[in-house]
């Protein structure tokens, strides 16, 4: 057992971890906790996965932008009365579908991954960073200026809805 | 490094599993959106541990682009939800059926 | 186009156009240059004369496609031409002093001369289509004359009823016109001699031409529109209705007479008598002084008819054209009188023949002309009318001795007719000029204009002696008849002295009966004029036929029209609506049938696949997270299948 | 452009109520300019028609023979592989239809002036003006029986609109009794034509076609057509082209109309306004008379001869019978219309005889009443703009007051019984003709159809000459006291509406060449077409 593996086998169960407690808890707080845990967590494995680059975006927009926007909204639409709301009828469906999703996709992971090489790792972002300006520039500069676009409707509409 | 892809696609299994529950079965909206935001870091995940495999890391190029439009999403969600509960004064689904029928 | 026919055409052109410069012009030149551009045409009229006398000039023409009509200007029709150019300009000249005050004096002249120009064309037409054409001129110029006093009580009335009759006798006429041209292939009035007469149309075809002559002659039983007539001005009357429209009957009869059948002349013969009879009977007992000429017209126009029916055709011209003289005489001098009392005498009827009397001391130069005229109307020898009459008895005689012990019906009602005319003639002479004043107010003393009056009368009554067409008064044998006819045969008839020795005794007698009744120093009243006693009512309603027809035919006429109306609204509309009604029934029918099974069909449809959707709703809209789940469920099943396969 | 020059005509006026549908409701003068300027275009682009057509053609028979044809693909549906469903733009012109283009041109445009001064909802009005405009040209010059009854049917929409929005107070009712009457029509028109259109292929292929053209050649059928020509079948007991024939005749009979399927005309007219009265009575009328000419006599010749004596017989009727009704009203518009049955019987009559006179003098008066009876109801609509009333036992002695409208009416009223010296009388005396003609022959017609036809005329003149002295003789007199402020003589506007009707009905009647020399060559051709392919038709 090397330190890696520990700390792969601490960041899977965190993340699994997790993402239980969102489903149990009643508290919308904690559930954006606990999805920060689980994010920082994958962020992780992200690194341990090769992938440096993605995992710090994955910080520094999920755990930073996302989560606090997230804190926000669950400070605004969640009145103090205590009211919270969890419980649901839909136990049956959600966990068909919970164990319908788990065996297929596990159907497919034990099907598909012994076929898959195991890489070398390498210089990943600064041919990352020759990929988006050549190969994917389309695609970049679209998602820049769909994040532009999403910027003002989301500001409209928040705004809109104070008049 | 030499971690065996399997641990990563079944995590990527688990959470997507888990993002579904909690979509389906919670009545808070706030909780769904966190159940869509699990769903689209266990896709990311799978990007990841595909990309590893592959010289070309376009995977995670793509995991890029599926962050960033995970970041849009949860910024109009939010817009949207706060509207939403504006106009309801509640966040709970099961009474969001103006749109029914 | 040859020379003769460029006059002719100017002749008949000339008058439509004085017309249309009178009406531009004003009231006051206006009518003197109608009258100018008649005198043109009669002086242009007497040289084409001289033109045409040796050869009869024809211009041909296809007027309507496949069918060519023509003009011919010969001896006759170019004489008869000189004839109503001539009269026509006379009367003009009248009716310039007749119509002086008169508001409408510009429309008159210009149908005065529209009318002149249509009876031009009749007689220089050698077609039948285009004769008919102007024919049909003649009479709406007729009517548009007649009811030139349209505010008038009667007037109207008359006009319609002139132009009707004429059309009644024009629609036999225009079925004669079509039935020769489209039997015989030709229609020309020089060329009926010529044409095949066999087959059943020849007969039919002269029946309508001997209608439409009788209509526009006014014979029996067409002639009640004359009379009616009067309601017209009377310069107009002694135009129209006495010198030339009338007679164009006449000169249609002469002029087709070839084609006639026997039997069919020998009827136009009795017919003639019959209205020359009957039109001097009905003289009798006018008292309107227009009526009686009128009347007398009638029987003057029975006189040539008969002429023609009796074989002499000559004679009937020859008739026609001294009455055209003597009669247009005849009524200018009435017009005159009538004149003089309108403006003297307005309250008084100025056409009432018992309010008049003792006129010849204030209108001296009319009551010459109008002696000279009666006297030749009469018959009495030296004048114009006892050569042409006598020519026609006679000939009447002879045909009648060859015809049949029948046939003497027709000389016994001539005959009796001139003695008729003498007596009723003498007798309006007798009361109009002479005797005693009957009015309560005093003559005025006028003198009458020369130009306008005089000139006019004297120069008809100067046409009315028989000096110019013979000076021996019982020969039988005149230098006119052989310019028009060629070269005559003498009557072989042996006793040509028995005419004259009938008709001058019965024409003294007469004058001499109605001097008797009416001579100057009696005096008599208005009772005497009064119609009473069988024979004048009869005589005064002219038999009481236009009663009859207005009575039976008109009346009958209009209520037919009116019930056929009330056919069209009462049964064939409503039978209509009914058949439209029963489609509105069967499509209320269609419409139950619709709503009861189709509808319901339709409806059962909507309901199985509504059953399908509320079946299907299950599976959605009781919670959002619910559609996921089916999502995620088919997309599993999907994947599921995918893999199946794979 | 002259290749094109029939297209021009036919739809200039489309063109008109394209660009009037475009203008404001307000801007009425443009409307009304805009109308009228296209009006005058086609009516100019009609006489350069008249100009180049040629009087004398090389060609040989009735088939050949029309001009300024235009023929294009228009709907084309491929079935399959040697089966196509065909419809052609197909249009021409001969010496029959010219006249008929030329006229309607004509009477179209005055009637805009006649309805110069409408104000209720004038951009509708001009729309459904121009709409109805295209059509009845488009009847005129169609070749193809689609076509023809596509503008036939097109008619009928602004007709139905025009009388039923700006009519008279009764005009629903009037409007749907047209409305209805002449559907009926169309509907047996219709049924022949697919008849027709299923029998009859093109020359030398086994394609459908509508062309009329080829439907006249009677090889064109196809060998199990119910309307062949000796194919023996039987509809109703009635051999299939006979009944075929009387569908169609009766259907373009209604629209003449035809004693007893008139009734319609009476009440339309009364409730028209003028301006429709004047293009309804001169216009549409002749298309019911046209369509019988072109079509039901064109196609089935053997069928026209053998009914020829039963239409002059109902022509005979409509004379008889449209006079003594008119005779019997007291309303002028209601006269008028019933005389226009009465002259259409000479239409009728005309047909019936089958000769050239008849048939000349058939097209003649059709061109002669559309003029006239245009003219009558453009007098009818004077008397009833100064008055709104139009019983004629309400006025006496208008001549005193209104001069020269009494001229007009006197003039117009004469032409319609029928003076000579003017078209009136052309076109009867020809019809007269034929009538008499026939007899002797072709032995179609008995004389007697002739002779009763000329009670025609004096009926006319007894139902004209009454009118004139109830309503312009005698002393001056009207009902109402309030009318006399408006009873003033005629003024400019309708002087431009009568001075050109007048040159033209006096044009024709003193030269009548000036028409005839159009027609007499297809008349002949047309003639000897019926008569003698009829004559082998019915030998078969």
């Amino acid at each position: 057992m090397m330190l890696i593996d520990i700390v792969f086998y601490t960041f899977f169960l965190l993340a699994a971890l997790a993402a239980v407690g969102i489903l149990i808890t009643k508290n919308v707080i904690h559930a954006a906790f606990y999805l920060v845990v689980c994010l920082i967590s994958l962020a992780g494995l992200y690194v341990l996965f090769d992938a440096t680059y993605l995992a710090v975006v994955q910080l520094l927009v999920y755990a930073g932008g996302v989560i606090v926007l997230l804190a926000f909204g669950i400070m605004i639409t969640n009145r103090s009365d205590g009211q919270l709301l969890s419980s649901s009828h839909l136990l049956l469906p959600g966990i068909l579908a919970f164990g319908g999703v788990l065996v297929l996709f596990t159907i497919f992971t034990v099907k598909f991954s012994p076929g898959i090489p195991v890489n070398p790792d390498s210089d990943q972002v600064q041919q990352m960073g020759i990929v988006f300006m050549t190969d994917y520039l389309l695609a970049f500069e679209l998602i820049a200026y769909l994040l532009l676009v999403v910027l003002v409707g989301a500001s409209y509409l928040a705004k809109s809805s104070q008049s | 490094m030499s971690i065996d892809p399997v641990y990563g696609l079944g995590l990527s299994a688990f959470l997507f599993s888990m993002g579904l529950l909690v979509i389906i079965i919670k009545r808070n909206a706030i909780f769904v959106l966190i159940g869509i935001e699990l769903i689209l870091n266990a896709a990311n995940l799978n990007f990841v541990v595909f990309s590893s495999a592959d010289p070309a890391n376009t995977g995670q190029l793509f995991g890029v682009f599926s962050v960033v439009l995970a970041a849009a999403e949860a910024a109009i969600a939010l817009a949207i939800l706060l509207n939403i509960f504006k106009f309801y004064k509640s966040t709970d689904l099961h009474q969001l059926n103006r749109l029914k029928y | 186009m040859t020379y003769p026919h460029i006059i002719f055409f100017i002749i008949l052109v000339l008058p439509l156009l004085g017309g249309l410069i009178n009406f531009l012009a004003g009231a006051r030149s206006g009518p003197w240059i109608a009258t100018a551009a008649l005198l043109l045409s009669s002086i242009l009229s007497v040289f084409l004369l001289k033109l045409t006398v040796d050869l009869p000039s024809v211009l041909r023409f296809t007027w309507l496609p496949g069918i060519e009509i023509g003009w011919r200007l010969d001896r006759i029709s170019v004489s008869l031409i000189a004839l109503v150019s001539f009269i026509s300009m006379l009367i003009h000249l009248f009716s310039i002093h007749y119509m002086k005050d008169d508001p409408g004096i510009k429309r008159y002249f210009a149908k005065l001369g529209f009318f002149t120009f249509s009876m031009l064309g009749v007689l220089g037409a050698d077609h039948l289509l285009l004769l008919f054409v102007f024919w049909e001129l003649v009479g709406f110029s007729s009517y548009l004359l007649i009811g030139f006093w349209y505010k008038n009580e009667g007037v109207p009335y008359a006009a319609r009823i002139a132009f009707i009759t004429n059309r009644i006798a024009d629609a036999g006429f225009l079925i004669g016109i079509i039935l020769i041209m489209v039997n015989s292939g030709t229609g020309f009035i020089s060329e009926l001699q010529s044409i095949d007469q066999t087959g059943w149309w020849v007969g039919a075809a002269g029946i309508g031409l001997v209608l439409g002559a009788f209509g526009k002659s006014a014979q029996v039983p067409f002639f009640t529109w004359l009379p009616r007539a009067m309601a017209g001005p009377t310069p107009v009357s002694a135009l129209i209705h006495a010198a030339t429209m009338v007679a164009a009957g006449v000169y249609l009869l002469i002029r087709t007479s070839v084609i006639m059948p026997p039997a069919l002349v020998s009827t136009v013969a009795i017919a003639g008598a019959l209205t020359a009879f009957i039109g001097a009977f009905s003289a009798l007992a006018q008292t309107d002084i227009k009526k009686v000429l009128a009347y007398s017209t009638v029987s003057q126009l029975g006189y040539m008819v008969m002429g023609v029916g009796v074989g002499a055709t000559d004679m009937a011209l020859f008739h026609l054209w001294t009455h055209a003289f003597f009669k247009a005489g005849l009524f200018l001098s009435a017009g005159a009188i009538i004149h003089y009392f309108h403006k003297h005498f307005h309250s008084i009827d100025g056409q009432d023949m018992r309010n008049m009397g003792n006129l010849k001391s204030v209108m001296p130069v009319t009551q010459f002309s109008y002696l000279v005229c009666m006297l030749s109307l009469a018959g009495l020898p030296f004048f114009s009318g006892f050569l042409s009459k006598d020519g026609i008895l006679l000939k009447s005689l002879e045909w009648s001795a060859l015809a049949g012990p029948w046939a003497f019906i027709v000389p016994v009602l001539g005959f009796f007719t001139v003695g008729l005319t003498a007596y009723y003639m003498g007798k309006q002479a007798l009361v109009v000029f002479y005797g005693k004043n009957r009015m309560e107010t005093e003559l005025v003393k006028d003198k009458e204009d020369f130009l306008t009056v005089r000139l006019p009368l004297i120069i008809l009554a100067i046409g009315s002696l028989g000096l110019f067409y013979s000076f021996n008064p019982f020969v039988h044998h005149f230098q006119i008849l052989d310019f028009w006819f060629g070269h005559q045969i003498p009557l072989s008839f042996s006793m040509g002295w028995l005419a004259p020795a009938i008709s001058i005794p019965l024409a003294v007698g007469g004058l001499f009966v109605a001097f008797r009744s009416y001579r100057p120093e009696r005096s008599f009243t208005y009772r005497d004029y009064v119609a009473r006693g069988h024979y004048r009512k009869w005589s005064m309603h002219a038999l009481y036929l236009d009663q009859f027809y207005h009575e039976s035919m008109v009346k009958a006429f209009n209520m037919i029209s009116e019930i056929i109306y009330g056919l069209d609204r009462r049964f064939i509309d409503p039978v209509l609506n009914w058949l439209g009604m029963s489609f509105v029934v069967f499509s209320k029918l269609m419409d139950l049938v619709d709503k009861l099974i189709v509808d319901k069909l339709v409806e059962f449809v909507a309901y199985i696949s509504k059953l399908g959707g509320d079946f299907l709703r299950l599976f959605h809209g009781r919670r959002v997270q619910l559609h996921i789940f089916w999502a995620v469920l088919g997309t599993i099943l999907i994947l599921l299948w995918i893999n199946n396969f794979m | 452009m002259i290749d094109h020059l029939l297209s021009l005509i036919v739809f200039i006026p489309l063109l008109g109520a394209g660009v009037v549908l475009f203008l404001k409701p307000d801007q009425s003068a443009i409307i009304k300019g805009t109308t009228l300027f296209l009006n005058v275009v086609q009516l100019l682009a009609c006489i350069i028609l008249v100009i180049l057509f040629q009087k004398q053609t090389d060609a040989a028979s009735i088939t050949t023979n029309f001009q300024f044809v235009e023929k294009y693909e228009w709907i084309r549906l491929n079935l399959g592989e040697s089966l196509r469903f065909i419809i052609e733009y197909h249009i021409g012109v001969d010496g029959i239809s010219l006249p008929l283009v030329v006229l309607s041109s004509f009477l179209m445009l005055v009637a805009i002036i006649s309805s110069w001064n409408q104000s209720k909802q004038v951009k509708g009005y001009f729309v459904l003006y121009n709409i109805l405009n295209a059509s009845i040209v488009g009847c005129f010059v169609a070749l193809d029986f689609f076509l023809f009854y596509l503008f036939f049917e097109l008619m009928l929409l602004p007709m139905f609109f025009l009388i039923g929005i700006w009519g008279g107070p009764n005009r629903s009712y009037a409007s749907v009794k047209f409305f209805l009457y002449t559907l009926l029509g169309s509907i047996l028109i219709l049924i022949v034509m697919i008849g027709l259109y299923l029998g009859v292929t093109q020359p030398g292929s086994t394609i459908h076609t509508f062309n009329i053209i080829h439907m006249m050649g009677t090889e064109n059928f196809v060998q199990d057509s119910l309307l062949r020509p000796g194919a023996g079948g039987t509809i109703f007991g009635i051999a299939a082209r006979y009944a075929a024939f009387l569908a169609l005749f009766v259907g373009f009979a209604i629209k003449l109309p035809m004693v007893p399927v008139h009734t319609w005309l009476p009440d339309a007219h009364v409730e028209a306004p003028t301006a429709i009265s004047v293009i309804l009575a001169g216009l549409l009328l002749k298309v019911g008379g046209y369509g019988i000419v072109r079509i039901a006599y064109g196609i089935f010749p053997d069928a026209a001869l053998n009914y020829a004596y039963l239409i002059a017989v109902f022509g005979v009727i409509s004379i008889v019978y449209g006079g003594l009704n008119a005779l019997a009203q007291r309303d002028l518009k209601r006269m008028i219309a019933y005389s226009s049955v009465s002259h259409m019987g000479f239409v009728l009559v005309g047909l019936g005889a089958l000769t050239v006179e008849g048939v000349s003098g058939a097209v003649f008066h059709m061109v002669s009443h559309g003029l006239i009876s245009g003219a009558l109801f453009l007098i009818a609509g004077v008397i009833y703009d100064r008055t709104g009333d139009r019983l004629i036992d309400n006025y006496s002695g208008l001549a005193g007051k209104l001069p020269q409208y009494t001229f007009v009416v006197v003039f117009m009223f004469f032409a319609s019984l029928g003076l000579p010296g003017l078209s009136g009388f052309i076109g009867e005396i020809l019809v007269l003709m034929g009538a008499f003609d026939s007899a002797s022959s072709n032995g179609l017609l008995p004389p007697w159809i002739g002779v009763v036809s000329t009670t025609g005329i004096i009926i006319s003149a007894a139902y004209y000459l009454w009118a004139t002295q109830r309503m312009f003789f005698g002393e001056y007199w009207v009902r109402e006291a309030s009318w006399e402020s408006n009873m003033h003589d005629i003024s400019k506007r309708e002087w431009t509406m009568f001075i050109p009707i007048m040159l033209l009905v006096l044009i024709l009647g003193v030269y009548p060449r000036f028409l005839l020399d159009f027609t007499d060559n297809t008349v002949n051709q047309f003639v000897n077409y019926v008569l003698e392919v009829g004559a082998n038709l019915m030998g078969k």
